[in-house]
């Protein structure tokens, strides 16, 4: 009993997740979906006992060197490395729940319904990101997934939103089963769903598992291991399996589209993260299997090249700001993925720390769209003709937003890319650094159109309403983002503690 | 109570990097929103005062420790904030990392609570005086980026940031300078503002490069930037040296201390210093006395340790040379404000002279209280200037005592304090440095000849400044106003400068007066022309008080010149020593050990004195009384020369004028300084540019155009070349990318099932790819 | 039969699940070309867990895998009726507002 | 050739595949062998006719097929339970649900057929075939070597395992309480979604008090 109760604790957060679903759910039934306010500020309230939760845990896993040996209840690794990511997403979600309320175009009825979805969704992430079980990985994941589904088309009187969903619905059914085959397949050659056990080699010489496919083929190896990065890639929008992400990112709600280009991304590329380290560079795997890791991080390095610059050149001509943006996310994608192909333990920080340089500046950019979808009640660029002048502060935070996107100092989007570079070169990828370097100069033409759209033309119409609360948000997002920038030396350290719960050994530098 | 107030890590850090942000947040807003920023002046001067507030709180803190004995030891990145520069790039350079992060010490503490104090009375100044600017918010924007950098750079702990920062200071001062180059409603200040900021710019920039090559110097020799790190390894370097500085100490330390040429205006790059005196008075009570031009001096502090004594003695030169130079000019000067300027050099040379005497702490001290006095006595100047409707000549002011009352007492105060007049602030610091020149002299191991110029001269000087500082006082504030006067003692003087052709700044700023005289220039005798310009106005040729905001910030500061010598008021055993100046609030705060560390102070003290840190020994003893006596002397004597030349026999300065003609007509005009610039460095600078564009058009451009024509004569495979490939290049680029855009955008079909096929047949390839590699 | 007859049966059937996706143009062809895919999954974990004799990790994970399906054709259905409503057409192809 | 012409052959062919598997089957392996080649015909032939049938409700039925043999299969690998499952959530839910759907939407005989099939199927297929070849013919899998009628103590009802598995402390209980999660978001999206209302059709008109 009091193990089992101790094993309870170790998932304490999910717990909680799981609780404030529910009472969101059952308070909407209760209230018969009249306040929608008061659901947004209950989400809220328990977003922030998880988070207390998870800090907790995230300060407890220090006296264990940042994870538990042992795996809660058989399945569930508690490490920092899922607390950071379960962190990262409690963080994104309470944000996203902000924009909710302060969304203009939101119906009110059906509220708990939505909330209920983006903790349930966030259930999904808390899941897939603290598990190197491949069941427990598909079961959040596809939980997400159905999250996200019917988020994105929520708007069910809304063409778009329709269609979105069609569109997601889809591409992730799709996607989820091509990853479940490829699970198949491991779980055939390895006899194990456990992924730190695929790549370990067995004892005495006799190798199991990947290791003893590796003495015959790597041929089924490799199809499996594209299968299952399909479906990763798919979550995070990885080029050739990116397409349904400017559709669906433009149809679905912005709130929606926010969750899903930040939290919904980052929770993908914990999974790959953990995917690939645990594969191919955990302690104790089989020199075959680590060999052929290098060929998974150039196959990675390809990807990320070309998605970086398949999303630029794409956002180069778009007159949506909020296509524009999902392009923009797909580049991201790219860059990130840039730190995992370094196939580093320095090059996965370097992607975690990114991805929180991503949490600031995107949902500072997504907060600025939903500002102006609710002033000029358009997402095209155009509409925010002179905009800079009436909205300064909202402009001047989006301003700072584009310059870390773009990657420029003092921002912490620059200091991000610069690891992420760093990490490249040292691990061998200097054609991808300067494609990558190439890349950012591509994307400062179109951030840097919303700049000049908003401040140096002039203006067409008069100012119709404002949301200061949203306004100071983004402000507040703003001043993060320049003071991480210069001032992150606490966030590299998570990012680095994060990394090392992984167990990645130090010297997994092979390139 | 007081000794409860111990530096605490947890809060006063926090504390401090609140300083340098919240003027950097003002400027922020107030850059953004502009005009829409509701009070925007009002929220500054708020957030100055509540930097105001921390600085002195810290100061107290700071001061407190000291008189209860503790020593207040450096708290420095180890245990404060800090971040890591460069923190991938500098390990693949091969070097440390770039620590950039807060030193606080004795001496930051005073000086950010100077900057702090200054920089709040300022504010609340210029509310008064730069009411109705056209350029008000902007005026105020700037002011705050400049505070923020001052601020920076007291903070910072790398000469890396200092010189960041101190980049910063010049830009600003650039800015702030040519504030009226923006407002052509006043021709005079138009021009002269622009001309005067590119000067200030472009001089300032020869003693950074200076200094630029100065650090870089001892970086590439230590590897290091951190101030502590940096004494450190002077330390061992001279000690593994034998006891001596290498040689290239020498040169880098001068190049260090050319940073402080230009940025303190040192003889022989002063010359901005006195045009920049086109900027609003508040900016040159804040940048051009009390603060950045103080950056210099500070620097001086704080690279103390690694100047060797050669360096040292031609700091010693420098200083003193600039310290009796300027006085002279100041003697002669009748623009309100150039005498300001002209006495702000000649007590930066004191201060710069004091360092190269070794009399470090004594340096620093006068860089203190000096702040005060002479952001109180401009602040006052301007306050005159607002009164009298922008005139600044003195020769057209006089009588004011009875009109300004408050702003009559101040100054007073504060020129008390400058002459050196006992009790005052003045007093002690500028003991302090006399003391330096004295002590220097009677040790042997210090001795040189160098010593006695810097005493003699220094002495000179300081009855120069009594004489000078009082003659201003005297030509404003006593007799009758001339201002209104058709005839008066100096009119023919005036009248055959006009007709010479020189242009006098004031009288000319006019927000709220018209620009009715604007046109017909500047021959009419003065006084008519005041009338017929502020004819309209019945009440504004007579000068009136200030607005409360100005006297309030010239009531702190003069507090503060009158006070700020001595807080005898904190501490009783103090007050009592007060006599032997050796107990000042200053002094239990930095000395030799607290701003260098045990080691290195030591090390320092070495080379220094003794009677300069030790009061109670022979030599100190003996030379703090001829000090005090000897600054006793030269202050009375130079107030009664001003009094006896201004009040009692008003008829005798013309005739020395005449008497002294040639000798006067130099210095009038400021020993030529500015026309030797022009001959020796601008003239030949300009020549060779134009030399440089000569070779450029005729022979460089001659050349392509021989090498193009050998090519079309050679075929068009060159200009096949450039077009294929140069061009072709650049225009592929941009292509390729519309082109790569568009095919993608090909992709996007916006169906689902194409979607699904791509993403099929590329999961096929990367398969494929992946099992044929 | 061994297990290599099984993985054969489940590779097909995942190709025609493919397929199905990508070539049917009604879109509740499409739902059933991913229950083909699921299931062809299905049956490698059921072999797998039966030749491999390791534990219960297949089957299990082919129950779950029901369970994922059931989940996510309930979802999808709702939204291709929502859809069908919006655009009066299960065609895919025809909901293209989003492009480009 | 015409519609009709080309469903004889179809079909047809079929029927003579059926043939030949359960001949090779039984000649191969005896009557398990049998067996298993009627479950795997199953299994794939449906999947052919549902891909083929341009009637969503043929192919729906041909689906069934599909899912039937699967459960055939699974029997055939010793897993009675999944079996079970597989007959009662997929032929009874899923399908339902899909011919749910095929009813409430109109039928779409405009299907085009062999040109929009054939060479999709041919590409994919033989891209799957080749990388399929190649696997089959490198695969190690992680198996013990006993073949399916070796077994010493014959069928065992996995039904008691995997319910102990269930809710075993280390073993699936936290999968299983997460299925349970993602069946509740699954319902209540889909009822979110499916649900129709009159403010749902027309978005500005909200009815004060319509709640639901």
């Amino acid at each position: 009993m009091q193990a089992y109760l101790t094993q309870l604790g170790h998932i304490a957060p999910e717990l909680v997740l799981t609780l404030v679903a529910l009472v969101v759910l059952v308070m909407d039934l209760v209230w018969k979906g009249r306040d929608s306010k008061r659901i947004g500020y209950i989400t809220l309230g328990g977003l922030a006992v998880t988070a207390w939760v998870l800090w907790n845990q995230w300060r407890t896993l220090g006296d264990t060197n940042g994870a538990l040996a042992e795996t809660a209840f058989g399945m569930v690794t508690v490490d920092r490395f899922g607390t950071f990511f379960k962190l990262f997403t409690v963080g994104s979600l309470a944000v996203v729940t902000g924009f909710v309320l302060a969304d203009r175009r939101e119906r009110k009825h059906g509220i708990g319904e939505y909330y209920f979805l983006l903790l349930g969704a966030a259930i999904g992430i808390f899941f897939m990101v603290s598990t190197n079980n491949l069941l427990l990985l598909m079961l959040g994941l596809e939980l997400l997934s159905l999250a996200s589904y019917s988020l994105a088309g929520f708007h069910k009187g809304d063409k778009r939103s329709a269609e979105a969903a069609l569109k997601y619905v889809i591409f992730g059914g799709l996607s989820a089963g091509v990853m479940l085959y490829g699970i198949s397949l491991l779980y055939g050659m390895t006899g194990t769903l456990d992924l730190n056990a695929m790549g370990r080699g067995g004892t005495q010489g006799y190798p199991v598992g990947l290791a003893a496919q590796f003495l015959i083929s790597p041929v089924p190896v490799a199809l499996a291991i594209v299968l299952v990065l399909a479906g990763f890639a798919y979550k995070v929008s990885v080029v050739p399996f990116h397409f349904w992400t400017p559709d669906v990112y433009e149809g679905a709600p912005t709130p929606v589209t926010t969750f899903l280009a930040v939290a919904s991304k980052a929770a993908g590329f914990a999974v790959l993260l953990r995917f690939v380290g645990s594969l191919f560079l955990v302690d104790g795997v089989h020199e075959a299997v680590a060999a052929y890791g290098e060929k998974v991080g150039l196959l990675l390095a390809v990807l990320a090249a070309v998605t970086m610059t398949l999303g630029n050149l794409s956002a180069l001509r778009q007159t949506s700001l909020k296509r524009m943006l999902a392009y923009s996310s797909i580049a991201h994608a790219g860059y990130v993925l840039m730190g995992l192909a370094a196939m580093t333990p320095e090059g996965f920080t370097a992607s975690i720390f990114y991805l929180a340089a991503y949490y600031f500046m995107n949902l500072g950019a997504f907060g600025f769209l939903l500002y102006f979808e609710g002033v000029t009640g358009s997402e095209q660029v155009d509409s925010l003709k002179g905009m800079g002048w009436r909205h300064p502060v909202v402009a001047w935070s989006m301003v700072i937003f584009l310059v870390s996107l773009t990657g420029l100092p003092p921002t912490v989007g620059f200091y991000g890319k610069l690891l992420l570079f760093y990490e490249g070169i040292d691990a061998g990828l200097g054609w991808l650094v300067v494609v990558a370097a190439l890349n950012s100069v591509v994307s400062l033409f179109y951030y840097f159109r919303v700049a000049k759209v908003m401040f140096l033309t002039e203006p067409e119409d008069a100012v119709r309403t404002t949301q200061p609360a949203l306004a100071g948000f983004l402000a507040i997002l703003g001043a993060l983002t320049v003071v991480t920038g210069v001032v992150n030396e606490r966030l590299r350290t998570w990012s680095d503690d994060g990394q090392a719960s992984l167990g990645i050994p130090q010297d997994a530098a092979r390139r | 109570m007081i000794a409860s107030l111990s530096f605490d890590p947890a809060v006063d850090y926090w504390l401090l990097l609140a300083v340098p942000g919240i003027p950097f947040v003002g400027y922020l807003l107030q850059i953004a929103l502009r005009k829409r920023l509701p009070f925007g002046d009002k929220l500054l001067t708020l957030g100055m005062f509540g930097v105001m507030c921390i600085t002195v709180y810290l100061a107290f803190k700071a001061i407190a420790a000291g008189h209860h004995g503790e020593a207040f030891v450096q708290h420095s990145v180890k245990d404060g904030i800090y971040f890591e520069w460069l923190y991938s790039g500098a390990a693949a350079l091969g070097v440390d990392n770039i620590v950039a992060g807060i030193y606080y010490d004795g001496l930051g503490a005073a000086m950010l609570a100077v900057v702090g104090i200054v920089s709040f009375c300022v504010h609340l100044f210029s509310q008064g005086y730069m009411h109705g600017d056209r350029r008000y918010n902007i005026f105020f924007a700037n002011i705050s980026l400049f505070t923020f950098a001052m601020l920076g750079l007291v903070l910072s702990d790398n000469v890396l940031f200092l010189f960041i920062f101190w980049e910063l200071m010049g830009l600003m001062s650039y800015m702030l300078i040519g504030h009226f180059a923006h407002d052509p409603s006043n021709p005079f200040f138009f021009k002269w503002a622009t001309w005067a900021s590119k000067k200030a710019f472009l001089t300032t920039r020869v003693g950074d490069v200076c200094l630029f090559v100065g650090v870089m110097m001892f970086y590439r020799e230590f590897g290091t930037l951190q101030y502590t790190e940096l004494w450190e390894a002077a330390r061992v370097t001279v000690a593994n040296n034998g006891g001596e500085f290498p040689a290239w100490m020498t040169v880098a330390g001068l190049f260090v201390f050319g940073g402080t040429v230009g940025k303190s205006a040192q003889f022989p790059l002063h010359i901005w210093l006195p045009d920049a005196m086109a900027g609003p008075t508040p900016v040159s009570a804040m940048i051009h006395a009390a603060t950045m031009v103080a950056a210099g001096v500070f620097l001086l502090g704080r690279m103390y340790p690694l100047m060797s004594p050669e360096a040292l003695h031609v700091i010693t030169f420098i200083g003193a040379t600039t310290a009796i130079f300027a006085a002279t000019i100041g003697m002669t000067a009748y623009d309100l404000k150039a005498v300001l300027a002209w006495s702000t050099i000649s007590q930066l040379g004191f201060m710069v002279a004091a360092v190269g005497l070794g009399g470090v702490v004594a340096g620093m001290f006068h860089m203190v209280t000096h702040a005060f006095f002479k952001a109180c006595l401009f602040l006052s100047a301007g306050s005159v200037i607002h009164g009298c409707h922008h005139e600044q000549d003195m020769r057209l002011m006089g009588g004011l005592r009875k009109k300004m009352p408050i702003t009559f007492v101040c100054m007073t105060i504060c020129t008390l304090a400058i002459a050196g007049a006992p009790f005052f602030a003045g007093f002690y610091s500028k003991d302090a440095i006399i003391l330096a020149g004295w002590a220097n002299i009677l040790d042997l191991k210090t001795f040189s000849g160098w010593g006695i110029y810097a005493l003699v001269s220094l002495a000179i000087a300081a009855a120069f400044t009594a004489f000078y500082m009082f003659r201003l006082i005297f030509m404003t504030f006593f007799g009758e106003y001339r201002g209104n006067l058709e005839k008066h003692m100096y009119s023919d003087a005036l009248a055959a400068e006009a007709a010479a052709g020189i242009e006098r700044p004031g009288g000319h700023h006019d927000d709220d007066h018209g620009d009715a005289h604007a046109e017909h220039g500047h021959d009419a005798p003065h006084a008519e022309h005041a009338h017929a310009a502020h004819g309209h106005d019945a009440h504004a040729h007579e000068p009136h008080e200030s607005p409360w905001p100005m006297t309030v910030a010239l009531c702190i500061l003069a507090f503060l010149g009158m006070f700020g010598g001595h807080f005898w008021l904190l501490d009783l055993p103090g007050a009592v020593a007060f006599w032997h100046g050796a107990h000042t609030w200053f002094e239990s705060i930095v000395s030799l050990d607290s701003l260098y560390g045990p080691a290195v102070g030591a090390w320092a003290a070495d080379g220094i004195s003794e009677g300069i840190l030790d009061h109670s020994s022979h030599i100190g003893h003996a030379a703090h009384v001829r000090a005090v006596i000897l600054s006793l002397f030269v202050a009375t004597s130079g107030i009664v020369g001003a009094w006896y030349l201004y009040v009692k026999r008003r008829d005798l300065p013309a005739v020395i004028t005449k008497k002294l003609d040639f000798g006067y007509y130099v210095v009038k005009n400021r020993y030529f300084i500015d026309e030797a610039a022009t001959l020796l460095v601008i003239a030949p600078s300009v020549k060779l540019g134009v030399f440089l564009k000569w070779v450029d058009e005729k022979i460089v451009d001659g050349l392509v155009l021989g090498i193009g024509r050998a090519n079309r004569f050679l075929g068009f495979f060159s200009a096949w070349f450039d077009r294929i490939f140069v061009d072709g290049a650049v225009n592929a680029v941009g292509l390729v990318s519309q082109g790569l855009g568009s095919a993608f955008r090909l992709l996007q079909t916006g169906r689902i099932q194409q979607y699904a096929a791509f993403a099929v047949g590329g999961g096929l390839l990367t398969a494929a790819w992946l099992i044929l590699a | 039969m061994g297990l290599g007859a099984y993985v054969a049966v489940s590779a097909a059937l995942f190709g025609l699940g493919i397929v199905a996706i990508i070539t049917r143009r009604n879109v509740l062809y499409i739902l059933m070309g991913i229950e083909m895919i699921l299931n062809a999954a299905n049956i490698n974990f059921v072999a797998f867990n039966r030749f491999g004799d390791n534990g219960l990790d297949g089957r299990m994970f082919a129950i779950f895998t029901i369970i994922l399906a059931a989940a996510e054709a309930a979802v999808a259905l709702a939204i291709v009726l929502n859809v069908f409503h919006l655009f009066s057409s299960v065609k895919p192809s025809e909901a293209d507002l989003l492009r480009e | 050739m015409d519609q009709q012409t080309l469903q004889r052959i179809f079909y047809g062919a079929l029927g003579l595949i059926l043939l030949v598997v359960l001949g090779g089957g039984l000649a191969a392996a005896g009557w398990p062998g049998a067996a298993f080649a009627l479950f795997a015909f199953m299994t794939l032939g449906g999947g052919l006719v549902c891909i083929w049938e341009r009637s969503v409700v043929r192919s729906a039925f041909a689906l069934m097929s599909t899912f039937m043999g699967i459960a055939g299969l699974f029997i055939l690998l010793e897993s009675d339970f999944l079996a079970m499952a597989q007959i009662l959530i997929y032929v009874g839910g899923i399908l339902a649900l899909l011919l749910f759907g095929v009813m409430l939407t109109p039928p779409d005989m405009s299907e085009r057929k062999l040109g929009r099939v054939l060479p999709g199927l041919g590409i994919v297929g033989l891209a799957i075939l080749w990388v399929g070849l190649k696997v089959a013919a490198t695969a190690k899998w992680a198996v013990q070597g006993a073949p399916l009628d070796g077994r010493a103590d014959g069928p065992i009802s996995s039904a008691e395992a995997i319910g102990v598995g269930f809710l075993a402390v280390d073993q699936y209980v936290v999968a299983f309480e997460l299925a349970a999660i993602v069946l509740t978001v699954a319902l209540v999206a889909a009822v979110y979604i499916a649900r129709r209302r009159l403010s749902d059709v027309q978005p500005s008109r909200t009815r004060a008090g319509e709640v639901g």
